[in-house]
C-alpha cells in the first residue's frame, strides 16, 4: 500500500476518533458537560491525536529509514566495489535502486509480469531496454549482479512497505484505542491537546532554524572549496573586486559590502521618513474612506515586480539624475557621471520598500489604546504632539520591526540593483557613482559564464554565507539593543 | 519523466527554444523543457548525476572546461556528446541617429586600456574622444558598454578585440620591453580603464540597449541575434572593414565571434524519449542550416554541420574523439 | 428652572464660566443627552450627580470637547465658555483643552515614565524655561495629586506599572500640572482610599479659589463635601441643577429625591 | 500662555476665539505636521502612479494583435503526395513543408485583392506569423479530409506587421531588416484596406502560453500565470499557518530563554537572507535530496514560502505584541486557559496585522524572479495547460515574474510590450489577491 | 493575631476555602506583598481595606495566579484553597481560575458584543448544552450584574461602547456567568452610582450563600455593609485582619485605628 493511501487512512481513523471520543465524553457524564473537564470536541480532538500522530511520525521516520535500511542489507551482494571507495558504492546502490524501480513500473505497467521481474536474469534478457520502455532512465547495462541485488532488494522492500502498514495502522489503532478508553469525565483533555498544539507551535518556529541550518549546509561546501581555490585574506580584505575568466582575479569583498550599505541606507532615508510618515497620516488623521483606500494602494508598490522597478531606475531615475546632477545639469554640479549609481537604486529601492514601512506600521499605529490619546488630547496637546509624543513611543517595537524587515529586504534585494546601480564594484563615497551590491554579485556569478568549480563562480557561495553571518551579527546586535532600551522603559 | 530537460546559457536559450517548439509541434514527444540561468549553472546541474531527477542536456556559450569534465565524472556523469550549434557573432553597435563607426581592434584597445602606447612610451590613456585615437573616426566621447565579467562574450571580446589590439599597436612589446614579464603584459592588454567612459553590463543586451538609447554617444557590445532584431535602434560597426553578418562570420572574415555548444548525457539517450531525437533535429539543416530558422533569427550556421549531425548519429562521446 | 434660585443666593454673585443651551448628544441614533441647558459659575466646584450611564461621563467630555474623537458622537446646542461659543469654527480645541483640563473616568498614564508623565503637560505648553522649572512644576503638581510621597523615589519608572489608585493621582497630577482654568473631573476618587480622596477633595478646595471644577462623583458625601452646585442627571436629561445644600435637604423633582434617599454609597 | 493676560483678566488663557502666538505657533507645527503626513502620502501614490502609467502605456498594446485572414489551399500533392489520406502519412509533412503553402495562399489573397507587390513568393510568410504552420497542419491532422480543399484561416501576423500596424516598426527600420522590408508594408496597406488584415483584442495574450524567440505574436501569459497561481496556493497554505503558529508560540509561550532568543535572530535573520539563496536551498533539499521534480511550482512553492516567512512571522508578532494585556487578563480571568485566551481573543485583535503581512509577503512572493531560476522556473518552459491538480503542483511550468523577465530580455522588442503587458496581468492577479485580504482586514480592524 | 479571635466567634464554624501562609510577593525588587498570612472562610464575604498602592490587588491576583502573567512578578509562600497548594507544579491554573472567578480594578471588556462578553465563560466551560440555555444563563448572569436593563435591547452592541459603570457591572455579569466558587472582586462599585452599588452588593449578598467572596474596596461602609471579615492592608503588611464588625469599632493596631477614623469616603 502506497504511504498516502496509509496516511489518509490514518487520517480517517482520526476522524473517526474524534467523533467517537467525544461521544464517549458525553456518554460519562449523561450528557452533562458541565461535569466533564474539558469541552466534548477536546476530548474528541484527543483520540484523534493520540491516533494519527504518532502514526504519522512513525509513518515518516519509516519512510526514511527503510531505504537506509534495505541499502545495508543489499550492499554485501555486490562484491567487486565493496572493497572501493564509499563514493563509488552509493553510485553502485543508487543504481541498484534505479533498476528495482524500474522493475515495479514494468510491473505496473504489466510489461513484466511479477515473476518475471523475479527471476529474470541479465544474460538472457536486456533489462536496459525493458526498463527504457518504462520510462526508467539507466546510465549502463544492467550487470548480473546489479540485477540480484536489484531483485533482492525489490522483495525486501516488498516486505518492508507490508511490514509499515500493518505497523502503522496498528500504532494509530493503538493510540485511538487507548485514547478513547482514557476518556472519561475527569481525564484532563484540554490539557492534553492544548500540550499537543504547543509542541505544534514550537515545530513551527523552529522552521526557522530548519531553514537557517539548510541555507548553511548548501552554501558551507562550496564556500570551503572556495577558500581552497582562493586565499581568505585577500576575499575578507581585499579592496578591490575584479573576476575575470583567465584566472588572477581579485574577489575582494569591501567594495562589495560597502555598495550594499550604501545603497540600503539611502533606500532606508527614502522609504522610512515616507513610509513613516503616510503610515501616521493614514492611521490618525485620515478619514475611514482615505485609509481604505491609500493603503492598499501603497501596497501595490509592494507588489511590483523588482524587474518593473529596475527598468524604471535605469530608463526614468537614472537620466532624470544625471540631468540635474551630471555635467551641464541643473544643479550644475556635474557629480554623475551615467545613469546607474547608488542614488538611482537607492531611490528607487525606497520607493519599493515604502509599503513595508507604511502598512505595518499603520496597523501597530492603529493598535494603540485610544484612551492614550484622549490622555494627550485632554491635556491640550495637539493631534501631532499626542502622535510623536505618546503615540509613537507607544508603537515603537512594532515600528522598529517594520523598519528592520525593509532594511532586511533592502540588504537582499537584487533587480534594482543591477540595473539602477551598475556593475561596478567601488569603494567611492559619491553617491552618484555606479557601484554593486553582495547580492547582485551573488547572482552574477552563479548564472554566468565562469568554470562553475573555478573560484569566480564559487564565490557566490561564499558571498552568501558572508552575508549571512553579517546579518546574523547585526540582528544580534539589534536583539541587543532592542531588549537594552526595553529594560529602561518598563 | 517523458519530456526533455534542458538548462543552461541565456545566449543559447533563444534557439534551444525555437528548437523546443518546432519539436514539440512536428514530433509526437512533448515539447521540451528549456531553462535558462546560465552556462555554469547549466553545467553545474548537468554534473549533478545521472537519473531521472537529473537534467539532460546543457546548454553553454562556452566549452566545457576540464574541471567542470572532472567534477562531472566524479558524480558519475562520465559519457558526454559535445554538440556544437553554430557561432555566436559579437558586433558592436551605436545608436541610429549618431555617426557611422569604422572600427579595428587597435581602436578598441586604445580606447578602453588603462595604459597605451603613445609615442612609444607606455602612458596612462590620454583619449576621451573616439577622434584622438583616429581622426577617421568621428569626433565623439568614448563611451563603452562591455559585458560583465559574468559573460563569456566578455572572454571573446578581450581576447579578439583588446588583446589583438595591444598586439597590433606594439603595446604588448612594449610592455614586455618595459620590463613587464609575459603574464602580467597579457593581464595589462584585457584590462579595461576604470573612469566610467567603460561600463561593465552584468545584464542582458536589453540593458546594453537601453544605456544606449539613454545615452546617445554609448557604443555597446551586442549578439548579432539581438542587433538584428533591433535594427530601429541600432546601426552596427565594421570591424577592421568587415560588416558583421551571419556569412561574414561563418566564413570567419569577421573576427569576433564565439562557438555555442550544448552538451548531452549519453546515459539519457534511450531512456528519456525524445533526446536523441531533439539533438538530431536541433542540428539538422532544417533547423540550424544556413537557411533554417535558427540562422534566420541570427545564428552563425557552423559550416561543418555535417560532421556534428554524424556525431549524434554515433552518439560519439568527448572521450572518443 | 435655576435662574430664578441663582439671583436668590449669594454664590451667584460669580461669574458664570460655562453655559450650556439646549446641549443634545447622540451616539449614533443613541440620544445621549436630551436638551440640556446649564450655566457653570466661575470659581465654584459643581458636582454632577446620576445614576450610572446617564450620560454625566458625555456632558463633561461636551465641555473640553473630547467627544470631537468619538466619530460617531453628535453635538447639538450651544456651549459657552468665558461667552465664548466653543463649537465655534474658530476656536481652536487645542487651546480650548488647555483652558479645560480633564481627568479621565478610567486612569490612562501614557507608557512613559511617572516624571515624562506630568511634565508632559507643562513641556508642549512651554510652561517650564528650563529643566529646573520644570522639576518644580512636576513636584508640585504631584504633591497636589497627592502622590509625591509614594512616587518622588522612582520619577522615572514607567507610569502603567502604579497600582490603581496611583495611577489615578498621577493622572490627576498630570491635569493640574498645565493650570487649567476649569477642570473636568469624572470620578477622580472612584479608586482611591480614604486618606487619598481626603487629600483629592483638599486639592479641589484648594483649586476653587482660582477655578472652576466640574466632578463626577457617584458620592453624595463626597458632592456634599465638595460642591457648591449639584446637577443631577437622569437617562440624559439635567433633572435638577442647584446649591448643594438645597439639592441634598430639600430636592425639587421627586426623581432627585428618591436617588439620593436611596441607599448611600 | 501664562504671560498673555492682555484682554480679558478673568481669564489668564485669553480668548479662545483668538488663537494666541504659542497655540499658533503649535499650530503651525500640526498643519506641517500633517502636510508631511499628506506629502508622504501623495510622494507614495504619485510613485504609483507614474509606474502604474509607465506599465499601462508600455503595456496596453499587447491585448491586441495583428490577425490576417487566409484562404489557403491545402495542396494535396504536397501534404499527402501518396494520396493516402491517412494522417500518420500526413503527419510526416512537418511544419517547414507548409511553408509554400502559406506562400501560395497568401499570393492568393494578393490577387483577390488586387495587391500587386515585386516581392518574390518566397518572401512572402515573412509577414505570417511561424506559428500559422503549425495552426494549419493541426488542423489539417484533426481532419485529413480537409486536404486538397481551400479553407480560410485567421492567422497571426509576424511581429513586425503588427509593430507596423501598432507604430513601432517604421519603414526605415525595416530597410535594415533581414526579415521584412518596406515593400512588405506596401503589401499591409492594402491588405488593411481590403480588410484582410485586422487587428483584434488578444485573449490569447491573456490565456495563452509562452511563444520561442522567433514568434513574439504567439506568446501568451496564462500557462504561467497558472504556474504562480499554483505556487501561490503553496505559498499561502504553508506560509500562513506556520508563520502564525510560529509567532505566537514566540509571542505568547515561549519563555525567555537563550533558545527563543535564538530563534528569534534567526527568524529576523531569514528576512535578509538574498532570495537567490533561497533559490540554492531548494535547489539542494527539494530536488537533490527530496527529489521532488524539476521546474514544478510546488518546489517553487516551497522555496518562496521559506522566503516570505520571516516577513509573515515579523508582522504577526508586531501585531500580537500591540493587543492590549488587559485582553488577555480578562480571558484568564474567566478560566480560559492561555491557548484559548490567544484564539479566541488576542488573534482576532491581530488579525489586521497578520493580513497586512500575509498580503507584503505574498506580493513578494509573487513578484520574485530570482530564486526560481535555480530551481528551473526561468526560460521556455510553459507549453500545456496542466489537467488536473497534481499535474499543476507537479508538471514543469513558469512564473508570471519569470516569464516578464524572460520576456524583458529578449531580442525583439515586440516581446517588450509583451512584458509590460505581462506586469499588467500580474498586478491585476495581485490586486485580486489584495482585495480579499483587504476586505478581511476591515472586518477585523477596530480601535480599543 | 487573628488566630485566637477565630476560635471566639460563632462565624468561624465555617470551613477555611483558602489558606494563605508567609505569602511575599516581589515585582522585580520592588517588595509589594510582606509576609501575609490569612485564612479565608467559605460562604463568607471577606473585605481588603487599605490605602492604595498596599497591595490590596497583588495579593488579590496571587489567590487565582493572575500574577503569573506579570513575568517580573514573583510569588513566595504557600496558598492554599481547599487545602490544595494552588502554585503546586500540578496545578492546572486555567482550571484554578474557572473556580476562583475575578473582577479587575479597571473594567476590562473584550471588543466583542455584550452577549458574547458574558456567554464567553460558560461556552468554554460548556456549562450550556444549548443556544437557549446559554441565552438563559447570559440573562441571568446581566441580571445578577444589575445590568440586564439597560442592555437587554442592544446585545449585539459592542461591550466597549459601554459607560464606564455600565462596563464594570458587564465584567461582573461575566465574572459570575461561569459560577466560580471563589470571587475575587478588586473595587467592583468604584464606578458604580448608589443605586446599582445595592445591586451589587445585594448580589454579593446572595453570592455568598453558596459562594466565597473576596472585595477590595475604598468605601468603608461599604466593607462594613458587605463583608463579614475584614482585612486591612498597609505598605504590602496584613496589618489586622478579624470580624469586620470588631475592625470597625475596635480596631487592635493604631494603624487601622488612624486610617478608619480618617475621614470617611
Ligand atoms: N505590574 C506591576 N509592575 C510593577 N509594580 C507594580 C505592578 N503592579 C503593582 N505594582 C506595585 O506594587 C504595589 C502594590 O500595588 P497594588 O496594585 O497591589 O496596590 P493596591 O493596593 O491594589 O492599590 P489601589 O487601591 O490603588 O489599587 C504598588 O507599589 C505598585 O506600584
Ligand atoms: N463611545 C460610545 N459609543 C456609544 N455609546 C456610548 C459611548 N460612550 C457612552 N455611550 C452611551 O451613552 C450613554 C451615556 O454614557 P456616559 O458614559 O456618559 O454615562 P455616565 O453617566 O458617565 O455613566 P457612568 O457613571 O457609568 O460612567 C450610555 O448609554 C452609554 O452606553
Ligand atoms: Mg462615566
Ligand atoms: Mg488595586
Ligand atoms: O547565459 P550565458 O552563460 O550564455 O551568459
Amino acid at each position: 500500500m502506497s504511504a498516502l493511501w496509509i496516511a489518509l487512512i490514518v487520517l480517517a481513523l482520526a476522524a473517526g476518533g474524534y467523533v467517537l471520543g467525544r461521544k464517549r465524553a458525553l456518554a460519562s457524564v449523561g450528557g452533562n458537560t458541565r461535569h466533564l473537564h474539558s469541552l466534548p470536541s477536546y476530548y474528541g480532538a484527543n483520540v484523534a491525536m493520540m491516533a494519527a500522530v504518532p502514526a504519522l511520525i512513525l509513518l515518516v521516520i519509516w519512510l526514511i529509514l527503510q531505504p537506509m535500511v534495505l541499502n545495508r542489507m543489499v550492499a554485501p551482494m555486490i562484491g567487486s566495489v565493496a572493497a572501493g571507495e564509499a563514493g563509488e558504492m552509493s553510485l553502485v546502490m543508487s543504481d541498484v535502486r534505479r533498476v528495482a524501480d524500474g522493475l515495479d513500473a514494468a510491473v505496473d505497467q504489466g510489461v513484466l509480469s511479477g515473476a518475471e521481474a523475479r527471476d529474470m536474469q541479465s544474460d538472457s534478457t536486456d533489462v536496459r531496454a525493458t526498463l527504457s520502455n518504462v520510462g526508467v532512465a539507466l546510465g549502463s547495462d544492467v550487470t548480473a549482479e546489479t540485477l540480484s541485488a536489484a531483485q533482492r532488494y525489490r522483495a525486501l522492500s516488498s516486505t518492508g512497505s507490508l511490514l509499515m502498514t500493518v505497523v502503522v495502522l496498528a500504532v494509530a489503532l493503538a493510540g485511538a484505542i487507548t485514547a478513547t478508553l482514557r476518556t472519561h469525565r475527569d481525564f484532563r483533555a484540554r490539557n492534553v491537546v492544548e500540550h499537543g498544539m504547543r509542541v505544534l507551535l514550537i515545530g513551527a518556529a523552529c522552521f526557522a532554524i530548519l531553514t537557517t541550518l539548510g541555507i548553511v549546509l548548501s552554501l558551507i561546501f562550496n564556500t570551503v572549496k572556495f577558500f581552497n581555490l582562493y586565499p581568505a585574506s585577500d576575499y575578507f580584505f581585499g579592496l578591490t573586486w575584479s573576476p575575470s575568466f583567465g584566472g588572477g582575479s581579485s574577489l575582494g569583498i569591501l567594495p562589495l559590502l560597502w555598495g550594499t550599505l550604501y545603497i540600503s541606507v539611502i533606500a532606508l532615508a527614502v522609504a522610512v521618513p515616507i513610509g513613516l510618515f503616510a503610515a501616521i497620516y493614514l492611521s490618525e488623521y485620515a478619514t475611514p474612506r482615505i485609509r481604505a483606500f491609500a493603503k492598499p494602494m501603497l501596497e501595490v508598490l509592494a507588489g511590483i515586480p523588482t524587474i518593473v522597478y529596475g527598468l524604471f531606475a535605469l530608463l526614468t531615475v537614472g537620466p532624470l539624475l544625471v540631468s540635474v546632477f551630471g555635467e551641464g545639469g541643473f544643479a550644475g554640479v556635474g557629480w554623475m557621471q551615467g545613469g546607474t549609481a547608488v542614488m538611482t537604486a537607492g531611490l528607487v529601492m525606497g520607493i519599493m520598500l515604502i509599503p513595508f514601512v507604511s502598512s505595518l506600521s499603520d496597523d501597530i499605529i492603529n493598535a494603540v489604546p485610544q484612551t492614550m490619546r484622549d490622555g494627550s488630547l485632554g491635556l491640550g496637546a495637539t493631534k501631532s504632539e499626542t502622535v510623536r509624543q505618546v503615540v509613537l513611543p507607544a508603537a515603537l517595537p512594532g515600528i522598529v520591526g517594520a523598519i528592520l524587515l525593509a532594511a532586511s529586504r533592502a540588504i537582499g534585494e537584487t533587480m534594482i540593483v543591477v540595473l539602477g546601480a551598475g556593475a561596478a564594484a567601488k569603494l567611492s563615497l559619491n553617491p552618484f557613482e555606479a557601484m554593486t551590491t553582495v547580492t547582485a554579485k551573488i547572482v552574477s556569478q552563479l548564472t554566468g559564464d565562469a568554470d562553475f568549480s573555478s573560484p569566480e563562480a564559487l564565490v557566490a557561495f561564499a558571498l552568501g554565507m558572508t552575508l549571512f553571518v553579517i546579518t546574523l551579527g547585526l540582528n544580534i546586535f539589534a536583539l541587543w539593543i532592542v531588549r537594552k532600551y526595553r529594560e529602561q522603559y518598563e | 519523466r517523458d519530456n526533455v530537460q534542458v538548462a543552461g546559457s541565456s545566449t543559447v536559450l533563444p534557439y534551444a527554444s525555437i528548437v523546443a517548439e518546432a519539436f514539440g509541434e512536428n514530433f509526437d514527444f512533448p515539447t521540451p523543457v528549456v531553462e535558462s540561468g546560465g552556462s555554469s549553472a547549466g553545467l553545474a546541474r548537468f554534473c549533478e548525476g545521472v537519473g531521472e531527477n537529473q537534467i539532460d542536456i546543457a546548454n553553454a556559450s562556452r566549452a566545457i572546461r576540464e574541471r567542470e569534465i572532472e567534477a562531472c565524472a566524479a558524480n558519475g556523469v562520465t559519457d558526454i556528446i559535445e554538440v556544437r550549434i553554430g557561432y555566436d557573432g559579437i558586433v558592436f553597435a551605436s545608436d541610429i541617429n549618431g555617426p557611422t563607426f569604422a572600427f579595428t581592434p587597435e581602436h578598441w584597445f586604445n580606447a578602453l586600456a588603462p595604459m597605451v602606447l603613445v609615442d612609444g612610451a607606455i602612458v596612462e590613456n590620454p583619449y576621451t574622444n573616439w577622434s584622438q585615437i583616429d581622426a577617421n573616426l568621428p569626433d565623439q566621447d568614448i563611451l563603452a558598454f562591455i559585458p560583465g565579467t559574468k559573460h563569456g562574450t566578455r572572454e571573446v571580446f578581450e581576447e579578439n578585440v583588446l588583446a589583438a589590439g595591444c598586439e597590433a599597436t606594439g603595446a604588448h612589446e612594449a610592455m614586455i620591453a618595459a620590463g613587464m614579464d609575459e603574464d602580467a603584459a597579457e593581464d595589462a592588454c584585457i584590462a579595461v580603464r576604470t573612469d566610467g567612459l567603460s561600463t561593465d553590463i552584468d545584464g542582458d543586451y536589453t540593458e546594453t540597449l537601453a544605456r544606449v538609447d539613454a545615452n546617445p554617444n554609448g557604443i555597446g557590445v551586442f549578439g548579432l541575434a539581438f542587433y538584428e532584431n533591433n535594427t530601429d535602434k541600432l546601426q552596427v560597426a565594421t570591424m577592421s572593414g568587415v560588416e558583421p553578418t551571419v556569412d561574414s562570420i561563418a566564413t570567419g572574415e569577421y573576427p569576433v565571434s564565439r562557438p555555442l555548444y550544448f552538451y548531452i548525457k549519453k546515459a539519457h539517450i534511450g531512456v528519456i524519449p525524445g533526446l536523441k531525437e531533439y539533438a538530431a533535429f536541433f542540428v539538422s539543416d532544417d533547423m540550424a542550416g544556413a537557411w533554417g530558422p535558427l540562422a534566420l533569427y541570427g545564428l552563425v550556421s557552423d559550416p561543418e554541420l555535417a560532421d556534428t549531425q554524424a556525431m549524434i548519429e554515433a552518439e560519439q562521446t568527448m572521450g572518443d574523439m | 428652572m435655576n435662574d430664578m434660585r441663582q439671583i436668590e443666593r449669594a454664590v451667584d454673585m460669580k461669574q458664570t464660566k460655562i453655559t450650556a443651551r439646549g446641549v443634545q448628544v447622540y451616539y449614533g441614533d443613541n440620544h445621549a443627552i436630551k436638551d440640556v441647558s446649564v450655566e457653570i459659575a466661575d470659581k465654584t466646584v459643581t458636582a454632577f450627580i446620576g445614576p450610572s450611564g446617564c450620560g454625566k461621563s458625555t456632558f463633561l467630555r461636551c465641555l473640553n470637547r473630547m467627544n470631537d474623537t468619538i466619530s460617531i458622537c453628535r453635538v447639538e446646542g450651544d456651549i459657552l465658555i468665558d461667552n465664548e461659543d466653543i463649537y465655534d469654527p474658530r476656536v481652536d480645541p487645542v487651546q480650548l483643552r488647555a483652558k479645560v483640563g480633564m481627568v479621565f473616568q478610567k486612569p490612562n498614564p501614557f507608557p512613559k515614565s511617572i516624571y515624562d508623565n506630568v511634565a508632559y503637560g507643562p513641556k508642549i505648553h512651554g510652561l517650564a524655561r528650563n529643566k529646573a522649572e520644570l522639576d518644580e512644576i512636576v513636584e508640585k503638581a504631584l504633591r497636589r495629586g497627592a502622590i509625591w510621597d509614594e512616587v518622588k523615589d522612582r520619577l522615572n519608572a514607567p507610569g502603567t506599572g502604579l497600582s490603581g489608585g496611583q495611577q489615578q493621582r498621577l493622572c490627576i497630577a498630570r491635569a493640574v500640572a498645565t493650570e487649567p482654568e476649569v477642570l473636568l473631573m469624572d470620578e477622580p476618587c472612584s479608586a482611591l482610599d480614604p486618606i487619598a480622596t481626603a487629600q483629592v477633595e483638599e486639592l479641589i478646595d484648594e483649586l476653587r479659589q482660582s477655578y472652576s471644577v466640574v466632578i463626577v462623583t457617584h458620592s453624595m458625601q463626597q458632592a456634599a463635601r465638595v460642591s457648591q452646585k449639584t446637577a443631577f442627571f437622569h437617562l440624559g436629561n439635567l433633572v435638577e441643577y442647584g446649591e448643594t445644600g438645597e439639592i441634598f435637604t430639600n430636592p425639587e423633582d421627586p426623581r432627585t429625591e428618591s436617588y439620593i434617599t436611596g441607599r448611600i454609597g | 500662555m501664562t504671560d498673555q493676560t492682555a484682554s480679558q483678566p478673568s481669564s489668564k488663557h485669553g480668548s479662545l476665539l483668538a488663537v494666541d502666538a504659542r497655540t499658533k505657533k503649535r499650530n503651525a507645527a500640526e498643519t506641517r505636521f500633517k502636510a508631511y503626513g499628506i506629502g508622504a502620502l501623495l510622494i507614495g501614490l504619485f510613485f504609483l502612479v507614474t509606474l502604474l502609467t509607465a506599465i499601462v502605456s508600455n503595456g496596453s498594446t499587447a491585448f491586441s494583435q495583428t490577425y490576417i485572414s487566409l484562404d489557403v489551399t491545402l495542396n494535396a500533392e504536397k501534404l499527402d503526395p501518396n494520396g493516402t489520406g491517412d494522417r500518420d502519412e500526413i503527419a510526416k509533412v512537418t511544419t517547414l513543408g507548409y511553408t509554400q503553402i502559406i506562400a501560395e495562399a497568401v499570393a492568393n489573397t494578393m490577387a483577390a485583392n488586387e495587391i500587386e507587390s515585386p516581392l518574390p513568393a518566397g518572401a512572402l510568410p515573412l509577414m505570417v506569423s511561424a506559428s500559422a504552420a503549425a495552426q494549419i497542419r493541426d488542423t489539417v491532422l484533426a481532419d485529413p479530409s480537409l486536404v486538397g480543399q481551400t479553407v480560410t484561416f485567421n492567422v497571426l501576423a509576424s511581429s513586425r506587421v503588427d509593430g507596423y500596424l501598432k507604430g513601432r516598426v517604421t519603414r526605415e527600420s525595416l530597410a535594415r531588416d533581414r526579415n521584412l522590408g518596406p515593400p512588405h508594408l506596401d503589401i499591409v496597406d492594402q491588405m488593411l484596406d481590403a480588410g484582410v488584415v485586422e487587428k483584434r483584442w488578444n485573449l490569447a495574450f491573456i490565456t495563452g502560453a509562452d511563444a520561442s524567440e522567433s514568434r513574439p505574436e504567439q506568446a501568451g501569459i496564462g500557462v504561467s500565470m497558472l504556474g504562480s497561481f499554483f505556487m501561490m496556493l503553496v505559498v499561502l497554505f504553508l506560509s500562513l499557518p506556520i508563520g502564525v503558529a510560529a509567532s505566537i508560540y514566540l509571542e505568547e509561550f515561549a519563555p525567555q530563554n537563550k533558545f527563543t532568543d535564538f530563534i528569534e535572530v534567526n527568524i529576523s535573520n531569514l528576512a535578509a537572507v538574498p532570495s537567490i539563496v533561497f533559490g540554492i536551498l531548494g535547489l539542494a533539499i527539494f530536488i537533490q535530496i527530496m527529489h521532488l521534480p524539476q521546474s514544478a511550482p510546488l518546489v517553487g512553492g516551497l522555496v518562496l514560502t521559506l522566503m516570505t516567512l520571516p516577513t509573515i512571522i515579523i508582522s504577526t508578532r508586531a501585531s500580537l505584541k500591540s493587543v492590549p494585556p488587559s485582553i488577555r487578563d480578562a480571558a484568564l480571568g474567566v478560566g480560559a486557559s492561555k491557548m484559548q485566551s490567544v484564539f479566541h481573543h488576542v488573534l482576532p485583535l491581530a488579525m489586521p496585522g497578520i493580513l497586512t503581512g500575509t498580503i507584503i509577503g505574498l506580493a513578494q512572493a509573487l513578484g520574485e524572479t530570482a530564486p526560481l531560476l535555480l530551481i528551473g522556473m526561468v526560460g521556455f518552459i510553459a507549453s500545456n495547460y496542466p489537467d488536473g491538480l497534481a499535474s499543476g503542483f507537479l508538471d514543469p511550468n513558469s512564473a508570471m515574474p519569470a516569464q516578464i523577465y524572460e520576456w524583458a530580455k529578449r531580442a525583439d522588442p515586440a516581446y517588450y510590450e509583451r512584458a509590460w503587458g505581462g506586469i499588467i496581468v500580474l498586478l491585476v492577479f495581485l490586486m485580486t489577491m489584495n482585495i480579499i485580504a483587504i476586505l478581511l482586514r476591515r472586518r477585523f480592524e477596530r480601535r480599543w
